[in-house]
């Protein structure tokens, strides 16, 4: 039936389709481009060709062109594909479970337990996000795992919270006391009924997040944090373009694929996820029924 | 209510040695070699020195319990330490920069929620149809692009091109008046002291550097906006209420503007505080581009150069800010809907 | 109705600030930097560029450099250059005497004496921040590098924290020691060096910022050491921010300061209308920085900044802007080198050293202690490579450790070529063979953010596994806070690093790159330190102390050539530097000594 | 009506008590407590219904969870009869004596876990106790869906499918499904239709027959609790003000507010013009009651005595008609013909 809904909204199709087709591009990464021999142990970093630094438009070698550095823009998409899914799961998934767990957790149990932690989230609240992540990644050094570790540290305070208060509201209801009554222990009333009826609002949440992680890390990578240089990583790619956006003064379009190939992955990464979380809040929702 | 306030209040101090203590242990990580790179910018600055005597001379080698303590007791004595990437005393460092990124969240914060507002009701009016798919992409692809991406395109259009909105907080010669001239610095906003001065040039010339990186944070904030206010709409369009006034035979327009917006507006009401909390930590980034001299960029660079006064003062500072500012939310939230009651 | 006001409104206000207020200003000259802010003000701690870039314009040196030439130094406070020749340097080159030019004002209206440029050295000598430029006049004046050394000299203790720990006698008798060092006589100032070093004059000239002249009276007036021997040590080793000249300055140069404003990250800067030499031709300038550089690029194509500060890697980008001049191949004294270190430690090191031993996972320890295995990396970079593709042509390729325009280098020197299969032919007599057989496997380290010395890196990475399949190489990216940390516990295998002098003689080379004490042996782990010791240093200490410049030259000849012998380290560039201006700059002058990037004093502004 | 008037008692609750703290300050310190439930003492016979009336905030459902220590009471004992010896009701045996008291709640749609299947819903209870075997517990399920009268087709169903009266027979099922001897009826019909009410009611009635099942049925109105109890407590404030047999308080009530709830039932014959007595005021705050008789600012016959003194509950006939009140065996309340309709 949801599936049913999906299908008939015109946008929610689009994200689908789009989606769709940034898993094929992930999965068929290999066969679409290719590694080259010498970095056959490490496909994820992006060829070079040559150690300059000024990119170089598309041609039939390079069919997105080449950009700061000498790397291969369609290679770097490509690949990055991979890591636009490995890093928006891993954080999305880490801290979306972290938050859950201690969120929920915490509102069941309620009295002083849950005072403390919400302090605690209080504390991890009180960053301002890239100081933090800056301050994480100085000190583990750089990386995409860092990166994950930095975003998983900082995230889970919103899932933590949004489920909190959704559990609040949940384990009044009759069906909580029924269970009691029923003798069902405490960890399955929070598994099957408290978390089932708490849950999709999270799930919505971070399906909308998936791909806005894309545009944290090229935020971070416009820091100089985030990815090694070099790693396929499609915020790497867009910050590379940074010194170019301006082209040059007679043709302030001279270096557009710089800019446009990795904005156009990350703008159309992100729509899908956000039209198919739409779609989803659209259906879930049974307040908006017309 | 002040019993509430009071009691939110009493955590406040919990939270910020919270804080603290965090970036204490997390500093205890580094060695007092990273530590000293706050002074020594770039390796064409090692020269014949001893990084050592570097060490000895900022008590980088005490123990991080120590440094905790004694930073603490400076606190108390209200000295926050002095910042070697600021040239200046914390304190003085987040005195001078704040009211810069206060100024553009201030300018932000009214094309934010208006333009926000306005998409979300268009949204929601033409729910499922071209405009509302519309406008929702529209919106999207602002929440999808990296804000320098946007900010840089934009300083390419408006000053690179039309000459129009220069980067930087002051023209030049606006800044040497404001810097050496007779100009009282009132509220370090630069706007608002121009017109207690009696400058409406200068005036002008701030607001025309805070146009680019506003429109840029307002495209950024478009859709978070849309989105609250596009389903808030939509649950309140379904309410026995509005489909009353419908009956009544209210035109759509009064039905919309007297009965669905206003109550649609009670969780863009709340969401409000946390987008200023964000406007105000998270424009860093539109800071550099727009070489616009605020918090943000002074303690992203701080960070970056690990020095570890200044990113403890204005984490401390962003916490007592992110507490007052919900708490303020809470309050005006109870004030607006009046079935909030706090507890 | 009410949304059609609004967008009439947002539209005449729109037009209303577009009418473009920009105007041409001749007198306001406007450079935009963009690697970071001074960090000092005050001559005795400023060591970075930054800094040396005001303290250019505000202050005077004893002797500039004419016509840019390194080789040529004409007086300039003082009223000529002392020389065997005029009697005003001794035989021995240990007695200078320098006789002060009369009736220049410092901007707060003193007057300029022989006391005020004793006083100008003996303050730094005694303040000596620690990580500041004052070992240039120990080192001459008194044979030792910190004033630390002279406490323990004065019989002191050379660990002590505090200076209050110090017993004030011996602090007294540091200070004489200092003191004698220079003596006023009547116009004159009299030097007394320790032994003969030929670069002193060099060491006082414009572009040091170290030896600029302040005003004795103004110091004490603000709060600064008023000259009395025994309360010296207040003023010891200060926070920079604690010391006087931090953000205050007055000197004689052709410009006074406003205002750094640090919140804005700008410096503002005025002509000082009684300079000895005449006004300049602006009136004002503004020295901002601002790291993004498309910001920059901006700023200079709007004509709101004159100059800016572009890397080499983006010059492509500013040379075809109509009305903008690139002045491209000014030559600099400095080299980026890759340098081996000789003795890794292994433990907690496995991410660049991997296994620790010689089995083609890791390395081990004394990896780069074996001469072969230098020399192989030395034959595997492809310098024209980087020459042309990275720097973009902008530079030379090294001859060894000293870069070539400094006298006494040998231009003849045989240097590592890109020769695979020499190359190859090191490894394989590297250990014994074990190299060539087992492989190895090495992190090798750039700190983030410089693109340049990544590349490099990738160059020789890419040559090496060429070579040998192998050899693997990873290039890695540090934070620069890990990279300082692991420089000083000598862990990181190999690093690039750059040396800008800091006055043109090849001591200020030999020193750091070579002396068993110096800057990198100290990085490069305890075998350097022990070959240094046994091959280096007594012939570095003779290259200063040497007159005859045909003693000079045999002596760095014969350290050049042990450095290229040995393969201690390789120097892979020389590069050249290129400033970018409006056309509407006249007047621009260059000197590589120079601190600043634009000498404003000769600078003005003409509308084309 | 099989009524025994004596018997085996099942449960046996002494003095429970049941209070809410008040917290004031920014210190959160406890300055008073809402006493929902105070010093109650009663015992549920076997195989009768008891039937507990009050206002909406007497604190009957209170009780009703307290004795389920579905929400921990204050102070008191409660024994349950199992057996054939008293075992005291409190956190560590509670866990044990689950399926000897179960409970149906008052609101069939927020009382059945939207996400989850019927079958599971009834059969939970049944997997918490240890029924392992799923066939077996769905064979069981199937049992108990018969005996409350909806179909075994129903099993996969969700919840959101079910009218509000079948729903509530999934309550019972669910409640019956561990075999218990006291179920706690809370309200289990105030939230349906009148007509659907009667056959809840029914249906609990034969039920009741069927599995000798033992009731304490908690309703606000006397009119329901009639046709169902064989003795009423009645509440007020969070104590027990009158409590007998329910022709006996029917017919003649011995507490001046359980007078007035029966004033307040329509009666079904239109020719009878009963007086109605409208309270006065509104319920007092459990948090702040009025000292003396609780009910005093409200009753009509408010003398000085009630204002100072609190009643003792006392047998006033010796026949187990229990009434907390000053002047119970001089006051000459009216009562209601006792409409044998069940």
């Amino acid at each position: 039936m949801v599936v049913k809904k999906l299908l008939r909204n015109p946008l929610s199709m689009i994200g689908l389709l789009l989606l769709l087709g940034f898993i094929l591009v992930a999965v068929f990464a290999p066969w679409i481009a290719p590694t080259p021999e010498v970095h056959a142990n490490d496909p994820y970093r992006v060829p070079r060709y040559g150690w300059g630094n000024t990119p170089e438009p598309p041609s039939s070698e390079h069919p997105m062109g080449l950009t700061q550095g000498k790397y291969d823009i369609f290679y770097g998409i490509v690949w990055g594909t991979r890591t636009a899914f490995q890093v928006g799961l891993i954080v999305t998934g880490l801290s979306c479970l972290i938050g859950i767990v201690i969120g929920s957790t915490s509102a069941y149990i309620g009295g002083k337990f849950d005072e403390v932690v919400m302090r605690f989230v209080d504390v991890f609240m009180s960053f301002p996000f890239l100081i933090a992540a800056i301050v994480i990644t100085t000190i583990l050094g750089r990386g995409l795992d860092k990166v994950i570790i930095a975003l998983v540290i900082f995230r889970w305070t919103g899932y933590a919270r949004l489920i909190r208060g959704n559990v609040l509201q949940v384990k009044q209801e009759e069906y909580v006391m029924a269970a009691r009554a029923g003798g069902v222990v405490h960890r399955k009333i929070l598994i099957r009924h408290i978390l089932p009826n708490t849950i999709f609002p999270v799930l919505i949440q971070a399906s909308m997040n998936m791909g806005s992680i894309v545009v944290t890390a090229s935020t971070l990578s416009f820091l100089g944090l985030g990815a090694p240089e070099g790693h396929a990583d499609w915020g790497q790619m867009i910050s590379f373009a940074r010194n170019w956006i301006l082209g040059t003064p007679d043709n302030p379009m001279a270096y557009w694929y710089t800019v446009v190939w990795p904005g156009l992955a990350i703008v159309l990464f992100v729509l899908s996820w956000n039209l198919i979380g739409d779609a989803f809040r659209d259906i879930m929702d049974p307040r908006i029924q017309g | 209510m002040i019993t509430y306030i009071a009691r939110r209040l009493l955590f406040l101090p919990v939270v910020l040695i919270g804080v603290t203590l965090m970036i204490f242990v997390a500093m205890s990580f580094l060695t007092p070699y990273q530590l000293v790179s706050t002074y020594i910018k770039s390796p064409e600055e090692l020269k014949n020195q001893s990084l050592d005597d570097l060490v000895r001379k900022y008590g980088l080698d005490q123990p991080v319990h120590v440094r905790y303590i004694n930073w603490m007791r400076n606190l108390l004595r209200g000295d926050l330490g002095y910042s070697a990437s600021a040239n200046m005393p914390v304190a003085e460092a987040i005195a001078r920069r704040f009211p810069a990124t206060v100024e553009l969240a201030l300018f932000a914060i009214v094309p934010v929620i208006l333009g926000g507002i306005w998409l979300g009701t268009i949204s929601a009016k033409h729910y499922n149809r071209p405009l509302d798919h519309f406008s929702r992409v529209f919106a999207i692809v602002g929440w999808s692009l990296p804000d320098f991406v946007f900010g840089l395109i934009l300083l390419m259009v408006f000053y690179g091109v039309l000459g129009w909105f220069p980067p930087g907080r002051l023209s030049m010669w606006a800044d040497s008046i404001v810097l050496t001239g007779d100009f009282t610095r009132f509220t370090g906003l630069n706007t608002l002291d121009a017109l207690l001065n009696g400058r409406p040039d200068i005036f002008w010339d701030s607001v025309r550097h805070l146009i680019a990186p506003v429109m840029t944070l307002a495209y950024l904030w478009w859709a978070y906006l849309l989105r609250i206010t596009r389903s808030s709409m939509l649950e309140v369009m379904n309410k026995d209420y509005v489909r009353t006034a419908r009956a009544k035979g209210l035109t759509e327009r009064v039905v919309m503007n007297r009965h669905v917006r206003r109550n649609a507006l009670i969780p863009v009401a709340t969401v409000s505080g946390s987008m200023v909390l964000g406007l105000l930590g998270g424009v860093v980034i539109v800071e550099t581009v727009f070489d616009y001299k605020g918090i943000g960029l002074l303690t992203a660079t701080g960070a970056q150069q690990l020095d570890y006064t200044l990113v403890l003062g204005t984490t401390l500072f962003y916490g007592l800010l992110l507490v007052l500012i919900n708490l303020v939310v809470d309050v005006l939230y109870a004030v607006i809907d009046p079935r909030v009651r706090l507890e | 109705m009410k949304t059609k006001v609004l967008s009439l409104i947002v539209l005449l206000l729109t037009l209303s600030l577009s009418v473009s207020v920009f105007a041409f200003d001749p007198e306001t000259f406007v450079y935009v930097g963009g690697a970071g802010g001074p960090q000092t003000l005050d001559p005795a701690a400023a060591y970075d560029t930054a800094s040396g870039e005001i303290i250019h314009h505000v202050y005077d040196n004893l002797f500039e450099y004419v016509d840019g030439d390194l080789d040529k130094i004409g007086p300039m406070l003082a009223t000529e250059v002392p020389t065997v020749a005029n009697g005003l340097m001794s035989e021995d080159g240990r007695t200078i005497r320098v006789p002060i030019r009369q009736g220049v004002k410092f901007h707060n209206g003193s007057v300029l004496t022989a006391e005020d440029v004793k006083y100008s050295f003996v303050r730094g000598m005694l303040a000596d921040p620690a990580g500041g430029p004052m070992w240039m006049f120990f080192e001459p004046l008194l044979g030792v590098q910190t004033m630390r050394d002279v406490i323990a000299m004065a019989g002191g203790p050379s660990d002590f924290v505090e200076i209050d720990e110090v017993d004030p006698a011996i602090l007294r008798k540091a200070y004489d020691l200092i003191d004698a060092t220079m003596e006023v006589d009547g116009n004159d100032i009299v030097f007394h060096l320790v032994d003969p070093y030929p670069p002193f004059i060099n060491i006082l000239a414009k572009g040091g910022s170290w030896s600029s002249i302040l005003s004795k009276e103004w110091m004490v007036a603000n709060g600064a050491w008023d000259g009395n021997p025994d309360t010296w040590p207040k003023w010891y080793d200060r926070a920079l921010e604690e010391m006087v000249l931090y953000d205050k300055a007055n000197g004689t140069g052709p410009f006074k300061l406003d205002t750094w404003d640090k919140s804005g990250a700008q410096v503002l800067l005025s002509r000082f209308d009684e300079y000895w030499r005449g006004p300049a031709q602006l009136k004002s300038a503004v020295i901002k920085n601002i790291p993004e550089f498309s910001t920059r690029l901006l700023m200079l194509r709007a004509g709101d900044a004159d100059g800016i500060y572009v890397g080499q890697q983006d010059l492509p980008q500013v040379r075809s802007i109509p009305n903008v001049v690139v002045v491209e191949g000014l030559p600099q004294v400095t080299n980026t080198v890759l340098f081996f270190s000789f003795t890794i430690p292994v433990e907690g090191n496995e991410d660049l050293v991997g296994s620790g031993k010689l089995d083609g996972n890791g390395i081990p320890s004394d990896f780069f202690a074996d001469i072969n295995v230098r020399k192989a990396f030395g034959y595997s970079f492809d310098f024209e490579a980087y020459l042309n593709e990275v720097a973009l042509g902008a530079g030379e390729i090294p001859k060894g450790p000293f870069p070539q325009s400094l006298p006494y280098v040998n231009t003849e020197q045989e240097y590592f070529t890109h020769d695979l299969d020499k190359a190859a032919e090191y490894f394989k007599k590297a250990f014994d063979g074990e190299v060539w057989e087992k492989g190895f496997k090495v992190g090798i380290v750039y700190n983030t953010g410089n693109d340049a010395r990544k590349t490099a890196l990738e160059i020789l990475e890419y040559n090496i596994e060429r070579i040998n399949p192998k050899f693997q190489v990873d290039v890695i990216g540090l934070e620069w806070a890990t990279v300082l940390d692991r420089l000083r516990s000598a862990s990181l295998p190999i690093f690039v690093m750059g040396w800008l002098m800091d006055f043109p003689d090849t001591h200020n080379f030999a020193v750091p790159f070579m002396h068993s004490s110096g800057t990198f042996a100290g990085f490069c782990g305890q075998g350097l330190i022990d070959l240094a010791k046994e091959q280096f240093d007594e012939l570095i200490a003779a290259g200063i102390k040497a007159t005859d410049p045909a003693e000079r030259e045999r002596i760095y000849h014969e350290l050049q050539r042990l450095y290229v012998d040995l393969a201690i380290g390789m120097p892979f560039m020389e590069a050249t530097t290129h400033r970018v201006m409006r056309d509407w700059v006249e007047g621009f002058e260059y000197c590589p000594a120079y601190s600043a990037q634009y000498d404003l004093y000769y600078i003005s502004k003409v509308q084309k | 009506m099989t009524t025994p008037n004596t018997g085996e008692i099942l449960l046996d609750v002494q003095g429970l008590r049941k209070y809410f703290p008040i917290t004031k300050g920014i210190f959160r310190r406890t300055v008073g407590h809402v006493k929902a439930v105070e010093n109650v003492s009663f015992q549920v016979r076997k195989g009768e219904t008891l039937g507990v009336v009050g206002e909406s905030g007497c604190g009957k459902t209170t009780m009703g969870l307290s004795i389920m220590h579905l929400i921990q009471p204050t102070q008191g004992t409660i024994r349950l009869h199992v057996d054939g010896s008293w075992t005291e009701v409190n956190e560590k045996t509670i866990r044990r004596l689950r399926d000897k008291m179960q409970i149906v709640f008052q609101d069939p749609f927020s009382s059945l876990n939207p996400r989850m299947r019927i079958r599971d819903i009834v059969a939970e209870p049944l997997q918490a106790h240890g029924m392992k075997n799923r066939r077996k517990r769905y064979e069981r399920v199937e049992e108990l869906l018969d005996a409350v009268g909806l179909g075994s087709h129903h099993m996969n169903r969700f919840p959101h499918e079910f009218s509000g009266g079948q729903r509530q027979r999934i309550g019972i099922a669910r409640a019956l499904s561990l075999n218990p001897s006291l179920v706690v009826c809370d309200e289990p019909v105030s939230a349906l239709d009148v007509s659907v009410q009667a056959q809840v009611l029914n249906l609990l009635d034969d039920l009741q027959e069927e599995f000798g099942l033992t009731y304490l049925f908690i309703a606000h109105d006397l009119s329901v609790v009639q046709h169902i109890s064989d003795r009423v407590i009645v509440m007020y404030l969070g104590r027990i003000v009158e409590m007998g047999e329910v022709g006996s308080l029917f017919s003649s009530p011995k507490h001046p507010y359980t007078e007035a709830l029966l004033s307040a039932i329509p009666d079904p014959d239109p020719d009878v013009v009963g007086e109605q007595i409208i309270l006065q005021g509104d319920v007092p705050s459990p948090a702040d009651p009025p000292p003396g008789c609780h009910f005093h600012p409200r009753c009509r016959y408010a003398q000085e005595r009630c204002r100072r003194e609190i009643p003792e509950l006392v047998d006033v006939d010796g026949k187990g008609h229990f009434a907390a009140c000053h002047y119970a065996q001089d006051l000459n309340l009216t009562g209601v013909s006792r409409a044998e309709t069940a």
